[in-house]
């Protein structure tokens, strides 16, 4: 991928925006997915309404560090409790999509965000799930967003934080849930429903293959994912550096002892 | 009744060895200062109550105070891990602490459910959610209308709960604004609760009649103890400390770094710290 | 999505006959504009719910709109009794009304659990109550927990909620302010909600974070109606016409008064009347 | 009872007054009840808090002409919603202690505010139990205030509205209801615990049982209730007179068409 003028997490992030519309109502979570749904909002779905589960409904931040940064609240309609938000909007399913990334995934979009080794005697102990078990379930269909890689990207996950589409079929029927659940992964390679669709600009089946730990289906025809536009990518690079200024100005103040 | 105090005296009355106690705060408000002084004071064997952890329990847990974790999210926001906490869940270091893990949902269904009083919560969750296995605390009931079956935990009744607010008046009541959390529940579920505000003022003239306000009387304690939510913010006062967090992942990642860290900036320190810390932040908030 | 239109087409375009309907107020911002529109379009067979029924489902009632009524207090608060509620009720005069009675704590958390996306909702009540043996959606469940065993009632959903409230702005969003009741709930476990407002302003700068704002998304149709709250009351805008309460009580006492009564005040009228009763009552608002 | 300078509603209401401290947490309801409740708050309780069951917390009103008026919430602590009223406050048991009336009272302390006659064919439909039923379990006491008649208060009420001692001994218990339920009655003639313990100045035994249905018990001694005090009265008649003149002035406004 020799000079396309973007990098592939770039281009992970803009085809992530490029999912969502004005007329979603999108539970945020920090990270990738914050900065691909501030992303559409700022370029192709102003209208969209976004929700980080601290309670704000609604939000416009140009900064999103955290889940429950300041400015989330100041932009926002409205900005409620976490029991409301838990009961009200996300578990009523007020929300169309909701974002997740995974430290594990498996083919049929299970995640895993918990441990790695056993529950009880944990190789690594991950974060858990916060939001991310009802939203996988209550939020009307569920976007991923990750970088490929053969330990992410895995046969079988360590730990079922989330369930995707369990192993496949009717398998969330079969619970009684009636979203749709994962329907679109987006990683730095390849942008893919159940089968991959699209192909990154520049990317190759084997590339995608190499570091994916699971036999990876292409749809067929197999398109190329559009590359970013000039105003997706100052966008998101803009985006990207009031986030490090934030991070660096501070940190800088107080190395002096600030004002 | 409540009592203004100084927060050392307010946590000395208030919480004991092998308590369960919570110190809540949604990104925003984290009570600081408060666990800092719970640290210096030296309790032992707490139950610690929280749906994000965070750096407060890293470092109560990195000092050994710890026997139980119940949360939901186990992460230093927008940076990564828990490093203290991994190191006793993975090498039972310092000590073997025991996890009661739940989703954000259960946590705040829990905690509305200890506030209003009631022993369970129900709602639907955990469908698929590996937790029901390793968690004994989460069941099922049946709707008997539908016969849905849904989740239920148990309430959350902690014997404490800090937070920290932007003011009070003088009568006691509390002022909570902004990203409000799940703070009104975590006191209200609270067999006590203490308060570490920004500051004390005459009265509530002016705030608007929705707000978030915990009469008096359901408070034991206020201490003022400015900049007391550092590095996290209070909303109008100072800005969040970006910067800090980021710090925490370096200096949690070693034993050793740790130790000196928290001799120099919890128990070397007092309360009166927190405001020579915001200083820099208050022109951002 | 939101759509700005007069009450007229608001409610021809959201309430149909047969529908399960709320029109909820509690003692402030009773939509009244609204409900007499509902008169004037003449729905019929309508289950009317709400926790105090108060004088415009004594007015639909009396009209013979309501199939059945889902209620919890059926009274003229501070007056007495609601007597076309009383002659439906007792002599089946103009009609059979079918009823189903709640306490407030039942409808309360019924309506918490529609919004809430629940089938049912779970609360300590109605121990020793005799509505347990008349209302066959009182049922039980007992926490997986402690054993208790505890109440049950079904989640309330009404196919359209209509409130009052006293601004939208121009994306639509709402804003509810001071004895805000249920009307949040009704409006989220509402299919369609249909507002009316005071008034359109440009946007909610200023106004408190914490403010109860029902976003445009959740709003059907907003239409507005100055005064259409009368004769309860707008906070900030008007008080409440306590001698229309007490008047009520004499036009209802009689079957020929009330025809005569909503002849001329609501089926010869138009929406546009409720500002000028209100005109008197907004200087002690 | 000629000329004690007071009417036997004036002592009712201020004898229920008196039973209130500073202390208390008191959940009113509208009419007789929000009189007592704020007659103490303005005499002998300024530190009691009184909660409506329209969500203010902490009012102080000076007409408290219904329970949703809009002074209860401009002179209140905090205003929150009606499902946080009836979950928070009233079902976790903070309110020490609630203020019922009856239309029909039985000798148990059992209310009925629902129906005369039959439920499903109701000689006289009464409004209903509001947020009686569950005042009356969650709260830590209750008192009753109602004047006596033979057709109120009754050997046996036609419907259990509110669970009060239902056969008397240990009912509550059995029920798993922790709470004391009612502990006292206060009548235009007596106050009374489950006995008549006072009876209100010149008011004698035989006039007691004469408006009572079931069988009263006096206590021994039997003690005589303190006259109103001048503040206690002047209080109450000037609480009086400001809820008439709200009626009155803005019925003549409205007459007027007033500006």
């Amino acid at each position: 991928m020799s000079g396309p003028g973007f990098t592939p997490e770039e281009m992970m992030t803009i085809a992530a925006a490029r999912a969502l519309s004005s007329h979603d109502v999108c539970l945020v979570g920090i990270g990738a997915p914050s900065a691909a749904c501030n992303i559409a909002r700022l370029t192709h779905a102003p209208g969209i309404t976004l929700i980080y589960e601290s309670g704000t409904i609604g939000t416009a931040p140009e900064v999103p560090l955290s889940i429950g940064d300041g400015e989330l609240c100041e932009t926002a309609v409205t900005t409620v409790s976490v029991p409301e938000m838990f009961r009200y909007w996300l578990q009523e399913g007020r929300i169309t999509v909701g974002f997740l990334s995974a430290a594990q995934l498996d083919r049929h979009g299970n995640i895993n965000t918990t441990v790695i080794g056993d529950y009880h005697h944990p190789k690594t102990r991950l974060p858990g799930g916060g939001g991310a078990p009802e939203i996988a379930t209550s939020c009307g269909e569920v976007f991923i967003t990750m970088k490929q890689s053969l330990r992410g990207m895995v046969e079988k996950i360590d730990f079922f934080t989330s369930f995707g589409h369990g192993d496949g079929g009717d398998a969330r029927a079969k619970l009684g849930i009636t979203t749709k659940g994962p329907t679109l992964l987006v990683t730095d390679l390849v942008t893919k429903a159940f089968t991959v669709a699209s192909l990154h600009p520049g990317v190759t089946r084997d590339a995608v293959q190499a570091t994916c730990g699971w036999k990876v289906v292409f749809a067929d025809p197999l398109e190329e994912t559009p590359p970013p536009t000039v105003r997706e990518l100052t966008t998101l690079r803009d985006l990207k550096a009031r986030t490090e200024a934030a991070h660096r100005g501070e940190k800088v103040a107080a190395g002096t002892g600030g004002a | 009744m409540v009592k203004f105090c100084s927060l050392a005296e307010a946590l000395a009355e208030n919480l004991v060895d092998g308590d369960t106690v919570a110190f809540e705060g949604f990104t925003h408000l984290i009570p600081h200062a408060a666990a800092h002084e719970a640290i210096r004071q030296g309790r032992q064997e707490l139950t610690l109550i929280r749906m994000t952890p965070d750096l407060v329990y890293d470092q109560m847990v990195g000092m050994g105070m710890a026997k139980k974790l119940i949360f939901s999210y186990l992460g230093n926001p927008g940076v990564g891990l828990l490093r203290r906490c991994r190191d006793a869940l993975e090498n039972c270091y310092p000590r073997v602490v025991e996890i009661e893990e739940h989703s954000h949902a259960g946590m705040a269904n829990a905690y509305e459910a200890g506030a209003a009083g009631l022993p369970f919560a129900v709602f639907r969750g955990y469908r698929g959610a590996g937790l029901t296995e390793v968690n004994p605390n989460i069941r099922s009931v049946t709707c008997p209308f539908t016969g849905e079956p849904l989740a239920a935990v148990p309430a959350l009744r902690p014997d404490v709960t800090f937070i920290h607010a932007q003011k009070a008046n003088r009568k006691g009541d509390v002022l909570v604004e902004g990203i409000v959390g799940i703070q009104k529940e975590a006191v209200l579920a609270a067999k006590r609760a203490v308060v570490t505000v920004e500051e004390v003022v005459e009265d509530f003239a002016g705030v608007h009649p929705n707000c978030c306000v915990l009469p008096h009387w359901t408070i034991r304690a206020i201490a003022v103890v400015p900049g007391g939510a550092h590095p996290s913010y209070a909303h109008g006062y100072y800005a969040r400390d970006n910067a800090t967090y980021l710090e925490w992942d370096h200096v949690a990642a070693d034993r050793e770094s740790f130790r000196a860290w928290m001799k120099k900036h919890v128990l070397d320190a007092k309360p009166e710290v927190f405001a020579s810390r915001v200083g820099h932040l208050r022109r951002a908030a």
